[in-house]
């Protein structure tokens, strides 16, 4: 099993949600993050100042898939989210070693 | 006149009902934009309130009351409030200076309501600029006209409250200032949903507190008439959240956010009647307000116009049927005069025309205004900066 | 009579306040669910101003204030509002128009409180239609009572500004219709803590500042009555506060809600008593009233009753309390009548009469309202959807 | 005399407007703490407001208003209230006992502000008691200087509303309070920026709203120089919210929290002046009060003083100024004296006297009063409950 | 050293605090997250037409622990927080190679 | 790659935003959370009861970054997030196999 974690912007939250549960993928945890990027965060001109902002809110996207369903669901996200400006997101993919239920006794471990 | 303790109480406690509306509309508006531009939202609206104050005592309570120029402009006797003092104005039991402050919240709210058309990308600097011009010259010779001598008093048209001076003026000011601005960036295509709908909800209590001193202030004394505009004022909002309601619930589920806006679509069209009507066409005029600024809420959106927090959906539509409803339902028994209904056609075709020229004159005076800004000083914010949001990149603030 | 405008000026700015008092309590309610039902709250105050609204004008206004039928009800004669008009009331020197709103407000209010009952779990579509049978049948014949020429006024029964039309009306419903609707999914397992103590911190302030317009404007007059209602009010809310928190105190940390919630207790005690009673009375009232109901809440808790909100501990037995202490505590030299301290036994045994047929009543028929509600279309939503929370299943909204 | 209804209903009213700004003194500073910390702002302000209203009508009221000892106190003729009724004042046209709950909101809304001094940091029970012995030996006699007989107004100092009263007695006493309890841990080294905007420009707006009664109120009565007061007071507000706007923005970006800061200055400018100014004074003195409350709170923070919510820089410095600006602006054609500006010196001096030993009083009374909580009960929470947060560590609750 | 990851029922988060301290188990960070789950969001049922609702409020809870507690914790969290129902939650368990303390230098790199 | 997870003090977050971004070290996410550490909880002694207290506001952060890139990063952490008293918080470092961009297609999957 694989966690992917996709931050994301905002506004994008339902295109993306909406396009992963048309394949399939409805499964997820969402939570609000403020985020700066690899840009150095994005400098703002004010008459000769330069101020830099950073701090960007967010959305974070938790979803812990088998490994097989990892590439189809980057895409997704990536059609779903992209803008093509600065600031789209980025997406993450960690190992997990174990997923258990709470309501049942189901345990998974393996991918 | 001699100035009459209980006029008096009642007017000064109006003022400060209305003031309070400002930070209502800020409210209200904040509640429904992306939580990056909430601070802003608020922001804008206690600037508006300031900067109108400054405004009004030093020039635009005199080019709105003061003594009339050829029906379209006050002079500027009044400048810097000479001669406005503590006795009794000429036609109220109130003193003059208390006139003037209950006209200068009106004023002030105005302007807020406008920031709808602005909102998550004006440049705060240029809507200052902006705000100076366009209460100077939408909203003061729109208020001389209704209310302080100007060509649509003389003719007759009725605006008890300012649904011309105050909802038409703002609504299709919104219009043409959206129309300059442009859509947000992602309009359209992101989805920017109401992100505090418990700001709005407050804010839309606020409102409907301060719309009571709005209306029944408007009588300038505490008798009758203010009573009766104070309840129609209350019947047309709950008409208006039960019809939006309906309509709504129709196509999906009846939202908080329905409600209260059916509210406010029910308040700005009584606006104009409510010294005019009884309490069963309040029913009727904040009914169909409900339904119509619901419908043409929708009719906005269809056309991808970002005229995004809906002032001219509310307030502009709401308040042009405010304006022919008020000539539809007058009841001599109430104001004085009686609309269509009673078979008075004239007033109802001076309603008509008193609300069509302000509709042209707001709209186009504001999208000179605006574009003029535009040229000069940009009223946009830089791409970035609005991706960033306003509260940082304008106030350099943000919500935790 | 003739209209006297200090005493108008004083009843419309009341009206407003009392009004607000209405979304006051859906911010006090919302602040204490689950964050998935805030809005819910809000929607179900908005919503009861609103309806009530609307059959007040239509229907309830005659029905508590029409001439009297058998001590019962008033008639269908003001129908409409028709014969409402702008003169003066027989009785008090403003607008029958403006009485008409001022009762108004208040009928709306205590429908607001009773959503205490079934917040969280409440179908939204049968929240209306049984607000509407509830205010018709439970309020306009208990307003008709006390203040409307019914029996209990004809007995000399002492409310001055609702609290067994109100209060107990509100808590006994309460607890009738927390009976029929049931538990919440999970109460007493899952803890269910205030998920935004500021919003109900806001809304407490809220409702205190319109207590004054409620208990003070109950007067009818701008005068010395409007005066000492005002200070007793104050001072009783400042009263439970303190009591409520020191009670709470003793068994762990003092809350603000404790604080809020005393201060609540202690407006609710005062109400039938502010026009009787003078300020030291009044600090003994409150301050009773602060760790009653505090008792009382620990000890529905402990019965493992879901009356969620605690409408009943506080409106309930507070207004009990409060219809009680008016028979002890009156005094002559306030509002013309002797209580039990100045030996006046009789006035005392009325109270507790009124209050007990009141409670009966109000607990009786909206058992029975809410058992025809209940099985015709249903009080409570599907377990998913409350689940879900209300703000998405029956508004479609939430808070981000 | 006898009651006005037009005078009472004014001050009923008013007397609930500025109830509201203990609350909104709440909101104001919640928005400006940390998150751990919001909570216990707003019971600090409720509490203030629940144990002033005991000690006001018990023995506060008076001790300011009591017939006069030495110039210095008034006795303990009206212990309990007794003898202050329904009847009318000598002096206004409004109950006795109106006048007495006038003042009790004021002393309320001084001991809320005087919680900046203590914020995040200070042990509940001990500010309830402090609370207590400062509204007694603090507030109570500079109430009775100023408008109770005292040796203020036997000298002719003028405070028409409470600039010397209200905001020197806090500010000056938030700054020995702040000096007795010593700096939060990590201050200067932390960032401890405002974490909730929006409840800072919620409470703001209540604050603006509540003013108006605040100053207006003071005349007693709805005449002209309470419409005077109301105008000059909204004037001064919105003068200090643009200065302040721009003095920030010069050195970097208009935040919304400077302009309501600025607003509030100019507010309590404005306070003592504003029954003896004109509104083109109140442009002047708005204006600066903003420039120097924003330069008194940058040297506030360059010093290294955590005095936190800035109490000192805008009440404290802001009431000074005010003072002094009473004794240059004022004018015999509204208020019936003249100041410096129309060459009366010696009003000046008059002034600068008088903040000159309320300053001296409250700082050293205040530090005296400190010293002895915080050696016998301990001012402050340990560092522990402090790194906790009060709103746990105090009151067992927290914002989730 | 694991993380253990549970997204759970706000409601039960007291209980499932209280359980764990009762074990010993106290380090624990916890933050507020929305989720659907697996079953394509809930289906709401409105006159024929069916609305899907997700994201309900969750509350998650972050745990690194050692290895060998990682099992003992997952029992303890699905007694705690189970009540049978739909929206009970999810356990996910992934490694953690470094712990590190900022107050002090401990640092902690095997189980 | 791996991912740093840091639960600092919200008021240590500008410091510690600033410290990084010094080094070159822009890229982040944080989100609020409440913790309560190893110490059982923080005790409140109120006349004899005892008061268990957790759920302090935190602040974490989530950087992913190069392996090389771990050690310095957190010890610009501790350097700037340090106070010495307790709640100074933790840093966790895990596993990270995959990097994609969601406004190219960029992807990093080695260290
Ligand atoms: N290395 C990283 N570690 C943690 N979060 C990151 C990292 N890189 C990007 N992010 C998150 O992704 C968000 C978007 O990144 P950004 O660089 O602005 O996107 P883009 O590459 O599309 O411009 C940032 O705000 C931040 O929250
Ligand atoms: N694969 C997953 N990835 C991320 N989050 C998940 C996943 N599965 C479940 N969740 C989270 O767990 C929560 C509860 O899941 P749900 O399926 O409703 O529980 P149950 O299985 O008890 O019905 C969801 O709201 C979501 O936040
Ligand atoms: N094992 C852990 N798992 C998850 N979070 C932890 C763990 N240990 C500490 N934390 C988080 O770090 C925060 C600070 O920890 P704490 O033990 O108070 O710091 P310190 O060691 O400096 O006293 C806690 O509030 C919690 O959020």
């Amino acid at each position: 099993m694989k966690k992917i974690n996709a931050i994301i912007r905002p506004e994008m939250l339902n295109d993306v949600k909406a396009a992963l549960a048309e394949k399939g993928y409805f499964a997820l945890t969402v939570y609000e993050v403020k985020g700066r990027g690899a840009q150095k965060g994005i400098c703002l001109q004010y008459r000769g100042k330069k101020i830099e902002v950073d701090m960007i809110p967010k959305i974070e996207i938790d979803m812990v898939v088998k490994d097989a369903d990892v590439r189809p669901i980057i895409e997704i996200i990536r059609k779903s989210a992209r803008t093509g400006k600065f600031g789209d997101g980025r997406i993450f993919v960690s190992p997990v070693e174990l997923v258990a239920a709470i309501r049942t006794d189901d345990e998974i471990t393996e991918d | 006149m001699p100035i009459d303790a209980g006029d008096t109480a009642f007017i000064i406690i109006c003022t400060a009902m209305v003031m309070l509306m400002t930070p209502g509309v800020g409210l209200f508006y904040g509640g429904m934009v992306r939580k990056k531009n909430l601070i802003s939202m608020m922001a804008l609206a206690f600037i508006a309130f300031a900067i109108v104050t400054i405004q009004w005592v030093v020039v635009g309570y005199s080019l709105a009351f003061g003594p009339d120029i050829s029906g379209f402009i006050g002079s500027l006797q009044y400048f810097g409030l000479s001669g406005v003092g503590m006795d009794a104005t000429g036609t109220a039991n109130i003193p003059d200076i208390l006139f003037m402050a209950f006209q200068l919240v009106f004023a002030a709210v105005t302007l807020a309501i406008l920031t709808s058309a602005v909102a998550e990308r004006i440049k705060f600097s240029s809507f200052i600029v902006l705000g100076v011009l366009w209460t100077t010259l939408v909203y003061d010779p729109l208020a001389h006209w209704a209310w302080g001598g100007g060509w649509a008093s003389q003719l007759g048209a009725l605006d008890f409250a300012g649904g011309t001076v105050v909802h038409i003026s703002s609504g299709f000011g919104a219009l043409a200032l959206a129309m300059v601005i442009g859509k947000r960036v992602g309009f359209g295509k992101f989805s920017m949903e109401a992100e505090n709908v418990t700001l709005t909800l407050i804010g839309g209590a606020l409102l409907w507190f301060g719309w009571f001193a709005f209306n029944g202030g408007s009588a300038l004394a505490a008798n009758g008439i203010a009573a009766n505009a104070f309840v129609v004022t209350n019947i047309s909002a709950a008409s208006g959240a039960i019809t939006w309601m309906l309509a709504s619930w129709a196509k999906g589920k009846p939202s908080s956010l329905g409600i209260v806006s059916g509210a406010v679509a029910g308040l700005v069209a009584i606006t104009p009647a409510s010294g005019f009507v009884g309490p069963m066409s309040a029913i009727v005029i904040g009914g169909i307000a409900g339904v119509l600024c619901y419908r043409m809420l929708l009719f906005r959106v269809k056309k991808g116009l970002d005229e995004s927090l809906d002032a001219w959906a509310v307030h502009g539509m709401g308040g042009l049927w405010g304006a022919l409803a008020t000539g539809i339902f007058a009841s001599a028994s109430i104001g004085g005069v009686d609309g269509l209904i009673y078979g008075n056609v004239h007033q109802f075709l001076v309603q008509a025309l008193d609300a069509g020229v302000a509709i042209t004159y707001a709209f186009v005076v504001t999208y000179i205004l605006a574009q003029i800004v535009d040229k000069t000083m940009g009223l946009r914010v830089t791409e970035t900066e609005e991706y960033v949001g306003l509260d940082i990149s304008q106030h350099g603030e943000s919500m935790t």
